[in-house]
């Protein structure tokens, strides 16, 4: 038992660091550290860096690009990422419908898809939630009637994250109505250039224009589009949603936040000194910090178990724990960040749209308040909280 | 001991809430109020002049109302239950109450009339930037000059100070940068070349301006309270309006703990309204603890606004303004994650209401602030 | 709108404070202060000495020992001893049957047991709890059967308060096994000398004698000792329960408590000053206080509610509140004096016999952790505060 | 990185659950071993002695069996999954420790072979009634007398004192009162005239002492580790029974996440199971999420015991000390609220857990103690 990384794996650490330090171009990086605004080319740009080094997709299938990483190594690579402030590749591609594809598609599919999802040539968005389908994903609605080689497409989708940006959707239908809820669904890509489209924006509280609603007006997919099975949608998402249960916890986000967090607590004057000289500020950061190591330590555990076991599919309690705890971290990171903003947490400077006049007050507490806004959602979406909690009581303590 | 409010006073609570519904009700319509030139709707305020709400912390004598901190706890938490933009509190409470506490004679007699007739609007500009919460720390000057006084420096965050036809400026005239003596208080037109305003929006949907004050002279009439002594005024006007935001503070938590429970009731996932999940049930039982003891102390700070004695309302004070900021920072929390995804969108009303009690949380001092107080004062004492 | 107490009202605040400070013995009231143990003799004392002046049973009927007090001022009484560490007069006495007999006795039984319990000539216990029957009251299985002119009673109460020192028990008996959960139950007196009971102690972990378990085995009692109606004892129960809405959040007791946490803290050495010189302990103390003075101001709000209106009998989500946050600062207040005492909380006393010895560390400190453990009970009994969450959604929610 | 245990350490870890689930298994027995003449159980403890438990942490040539800090974590969360009151913390960890780290060649050969055949106990008497938390606040003295020293003053709550055969006491040697240099260790023999003791229980079931050293006199080769450096060993010894502890706290808080599941799932009210209470049920699941973020810094804790650097290990132990107390807190608190009235007796089990755990959280130092260690220090490094 050792908590401590191999010298192979220091190694590799140190190479990642360097890597997106270096090569992720430092503005990108600032972007993301302040919470502001991600133009789509900067996010392709970070993506395509990545990828070039094999690091967008090291988890998938060799032949479609991934790289033979342990699973401590995978870790590294997320949390080297997170610490240098580096967007992630675009989840909805790498993690989400990159793996469906590998593993359900049929060869033509892959062989369509596959690279082009990988070096972020199609933009994926996911199109899973709709306006009454939150927490029970299950009960969604929109509903796809097969017709001479097509599936019609009726309903509306909500909450699509960079919608806007997307070329294509992976999306759950309803194939068959009479069915149980879970059954009669099925896996769709769909081409978001068909006619009767439509993507609305959302804005959220924070003033971004992050996610979207889209409805489908007699949309035509071809039946082609299909992945897997008619009715058998619902096995498919399940696998997408437990694929990630690591990143989950976002502690190389959270980390990166606390650093931020001293180093601005050491130039907010305060009397004499500085909030950083205040122990009990320091107090706050150090239960924080403890909460974080904890989760931390948690997290490379379950790293660690799964690296000798391949993920079931279903819910798993670890992943349910990295949830709530890294949600509230990051929600309690956020908040630490508009507290030291103090009263420059107040005023309002659009995000999407940074005018050239000088900021109100310090330049990097005018994020402080939204992203701590914008975090709120972290324990709503990807199963809100509650959700994790019924999943630890019934999968795990089998309440 | 009596809770029953009279019968002007429930006269007067009736007319509010149906001012403000009539004017909030529907939630479009703050965007509406908010689009106008100043930020707010100049109708509406015109109508809270006609309704007396702006003279009514003033004496008869002055050409007020002469209402107490129970009269504005009533307005302002229906202004809170509103969510309403209008510039009550940079106005009737803080400049206002400067007026009316701090004022002369003659200054009252030249200004309350015009407040209470809404054709005055006034600001506090006060905090500095390198300030946070020390109310003592003031690095702007004034200096005398001929009867009256030059001032250098810079306000930040003065809450409706774009739209202010007068501020209340606070300047050292003698001490050190956070000595408690030797601050006095100045009343500024802010149409003087010598002042420059930069406005903008404020994240809960106010507004707000940095000032910056480059030899503004003022004469000898400008000067309110006592020169060098302006502290213990500030210190009383700040309880003043910290009771208010309290009051505020209730009517949005009152907003959102009933928009949450309505939710609950109609809101259906795995085929039930999630209101029977009591998991649910027990976080909006929590909420309306939390909102029960707020209601409590914005009542207690009301009560002790008023009381002459600086440092047991400072305590009490303070003791108010924490639990308003757990309760708020509990219940707004608490809607966002009942209501889910839909909380998160500009649309929605619930998100606003969260900013706003957010941003109450870090008005005049965070909850640590207050806590020191209550702590290095030797904890509350035993007043009611 | 006026918090502050009027002339009258502050004139009757200090006759009641001069009151039990003066006349109820001192060392009695250390014991309290301390969460030291009370022998009956002592709590007998202070009962009767409070019954002389009027104020053991000011709120029943006058005519049974009853004073026309108005409800501010019944909270005042109720402050004051609370505040002066005043044992209360016994609660199943003067709170409990008391009101009961008043209420819903007929003339025979009120002429019987009122004046003795008013005066404690009669100690009673409360039969209600039972082993399998805790949040869930109608759940209760000990039964009564009717015969020739008795009910014989077989079956076990449990957590029966001070039932070691009792005479007489109040007790709910099942008395109609086919009728739904909460009717077929009966109100029944029971003397406690009648043959075929047993009492056998609970010691709980704070190492105490508080409760007791009953046993009854053909316990033969008088059919008179009924209560009202047969199969109605439910009714009377609920108003039993009711009755009591604003002593529950015991806020006197809890500022007591306050006070004498700091006046301890300033007697425990840190460094070169005293712990009361900590502005972190401070914070803290100070953090409790807000809360409890919300909930002092809460309850003023209910008490002058009160004032207005006749109790319901229906549970309310006033009395509710008052419960949760009641008993969630008695037990922060007790775990501050735990933590005040420091490894000196650790040495265990008997507190049922303190020997003549002198104590390990400081007197004081030998009762924090006791009183600490002792008092988690206060979120369980009384229906638990998942119960009282329950009864805000359900009853005043409406969800 | 590597999280399994090696095959020896899961030879240990099923040895260990073993003689404990067959001591302690049914709590009576628990009991029994209490009411011992020492307060537990010396067929136990030789029992230990044959399993290798005592000489566990000490190195293979002073007698041992070379165990490191992961070692001493299995043995201690098996023993805080049984409750076990043996004085292994005290004799092992603590006594031990100090011969272990500070002890000269001439002392580990003597006592360690003692220690691991069971016939020698140890203590470590160290915290003064004045000293609260503060390791370096000593005032009982060791002038010198000849090649030895003569020892006066009064040690409190030294666990397992009152059964021990050896102690190691700290006394000034010089400096002030809380001064870090001057402070020297000294193995004393509790059976000298000149040493009062006053054993009593604890409140968790275990056993201390009360010291009085009234000029018991010591021999040069009674002094452990360097004269007036004794603070740095201290401080190791401390770290090392803080990882220690934080063990026996993951091991009691399973024992009571699991009885309380067990509990949710038997206990009917209402008709149903109240683990079918949705509420009940995420209280379990946050119970759960308590009990692993505790479980990885006992972990992280026993990696950083051995570290070199003091200054990294201080702040690693202190913030596993934090993370054990708060989820101590909240497990020992919500297992006595879930299971109701039945936590709240002698008899069963749940309310002895949750004792422990309360002692535990006050065991060398309270979270605020830890929490401004942490802060004093920056913060966390980033040592994994």
């Amino acid at each position: 038992m050792d908590l401590r990384f191999t010298a192979e794996e220091i190694a590799f650490r140190d190479e990642a660091r360097a890597f997106f330090r270096e090569r992720i171009p430092a503005e990108i990086r600032r972007k993301v550290s302040e919470g502001r605004h991600l133009s789509k080319d900067d996010m392709v740009a970070a993506h395509r860096i990545m990828h070039a080094r094999g690091w967008a997709v090291p988890h998938w299938p060799k032949e479609w690009g991934g790289q033979d990483l342990s699973a401590v190594q995978r870790y590294i690579l997320n949390e080297e990422m997170q610490r240098a402030a580096v967007p992630p590749p675009l989840p909805f591609n790498v993690a989400m419908v990159g793996p469906v594809i590998a593993t359900f598609g049929n060869e033509a599919q892959k062989r369509r898809f596959l690279p082009p999802t990988a070096n972020l040539d199609i933009w994926w968005c996911q199109g899973f939630s709709e306006p009454g389908a939150g927490s029970d994903l299950a009960g969604l609605r929109t509903r796809a009637e097969r017709q001479d080689g097509h599936y019609v497409i009726n309903g509306q989708k909500a909450w699509t994250t960079l919608g806007q940006h997307a070329d294509w959707m992976f999306a759950l239908v309803r194939t068959d109505r009479e069915a149980k809820k879970q059954e009669g669904i099925s896996f769709l890509l769909i081409d978001m250039r068909t006619p009767g489209i439509t993507v609305r924006p959302t804005i959220t509280i924070d003033g971004t224009h992050e996610v979207n609603e889209i409805f489908f007006d007699d949309v035509k997919v071809p039946a082609e589009n299909l992945v897997g099975v008619e009715n058998r949608g619902w096995d498919y998402a399940k696998f997408l949603l437990a694929n990630e249960r690591t990143g989950i916890a976002r502690v190389g986000l959270s980390k990166e936040r606390i650093d931020r967090a001293k180093a601005l607590a050491q130039a907010v004057q305060v009397g004499d000194g500085t909030l950083w000289d205040d122990p009990d500020f320091r107090k706050r950061v150090a239960a924080i910090e403890v909460q974080l190591k904890a989760l931390e330590i948690t997290q490379l555990r379950v790293v660690a178990a799964a690296a000798r076991q391949k993920a079931s599919g279903k819910p798993d309690p670890a992943s349910s724990i990295l949830k709530i705890k890294g949600s509230e971290l990051q929600q309690a990171t956020t908040e630490l960040l508009k507290d030291i903003a103090g009263p420059y947490a107040l005023p309002l400077t659009d995000p999407d749209e940074l005018s050239n006049a000088p900021p109100v007050g310090p330049e990097w507490a005018a994020t402080a308040a939204p992203v701590y806004f914008n975090t709120r959602k972290v324990s709503i979406y990807g199963g809100s909280n509650e959700i994790q909690r019924n999943i630890i009581a019934k999968a795990f303590l089998g309440l | 001991m009596d809770f029953d409010l009279s019968d002007e006073q429930r006269l007067l609570k009736d007319s509010v809430v149906r001012v403000v519904s009539d004017a909030y009700g529907a939630f479009e319509k703050r965007r509406e109020h908010q689009a106008g030139p100043r930020g707010w709707s100049e109708t509406l305020w015109t109508r809270y002049a006609e309704l007396g709400l702006l003279g009514l912390p003033f004496a008869e004598d002055d050409g007020g109302f002469g209402g107490s901190a129970i009269e504005t706890m009533i307005v302002m938490e229906a202004f809170g239950h509103g969510l309403v933009v209008e510039p009550y509190l940079a106005t009737v409470v803080l400049g206002g109450g400067f007026v009316r506490l701090g004022g002369s004679a003659a200054q009252r007699a030249r200004l309350i009339p015009r407040i209470a007739d809404g054709s005055l609007r006034m600001a506090f500009a006060h905090v500095e930037p390198q300030a946070r919460y020390h109310l003592a720390d003031v690095a702007t000057t004034a200096r005398p000059d001929g009867d009256g006084h030059v001032i250098h420096g810079a306000k930040g965050v003065v809450l409706h100070g774009d739209s202010a036809d007068l501020l209340v400026v606070s300047a050292r005239t003698a001490g050190g940068r956070r000595d408690r003596e030797g601050i006095s208080l100045f009343l500024v037109d802010p149409a003087a070349t010598e002042v420059t305003r930069r406005g903008y929006a404020t994240q809960d949907g106010l507004r707000a301006a940095e000032i910056r004050f480059d030899g503004v002279r003022v004469g000898a009439d400008a000067c309110i309270g006592r020169l060098d002594g302006g502290l213990a005024l500030i210190e009383r006007v700040v309880d003043t309006a910290l009771a208010a935001v309290a009051a505020e503070a209730v009517g949005a938590m009152e907003a959102l703990q009933l928009t949450t429970v309505e939710y609950l009731k109609t809101r259906k996932q795995f085929g039930v309204p999630i209101g029977s999940f009591q998991a649910l049930q027990h976080r909006a039982a929590d909420m309306l603890v939390a909102l029960e003891q707020a209601r409590s102390m914005a009542i207690y700070a009301a009560m002790m606004a008023d009381t002459t004695d600086a440092a047991e309302r400072r305590t009490a004070v303070a003791a108010a303004k924490v639990q308003i900021n757990e309760s708020a920072r509990m219940i707004g929390q608490a809607a966002v994650q009942l209501h889910g995804g839909i909380a998160m969108t500009q649309e929605y009303k619930v998100g606003h209401y969260f900013k706003r009690l957010t941003m109450i949380e870090n008005f005049f001092g965070d909850t640590d602030t207050h806590l020191r107080a209550i702590a290095a004062a030797g904890g509350l004492g035993d007043a009611a």
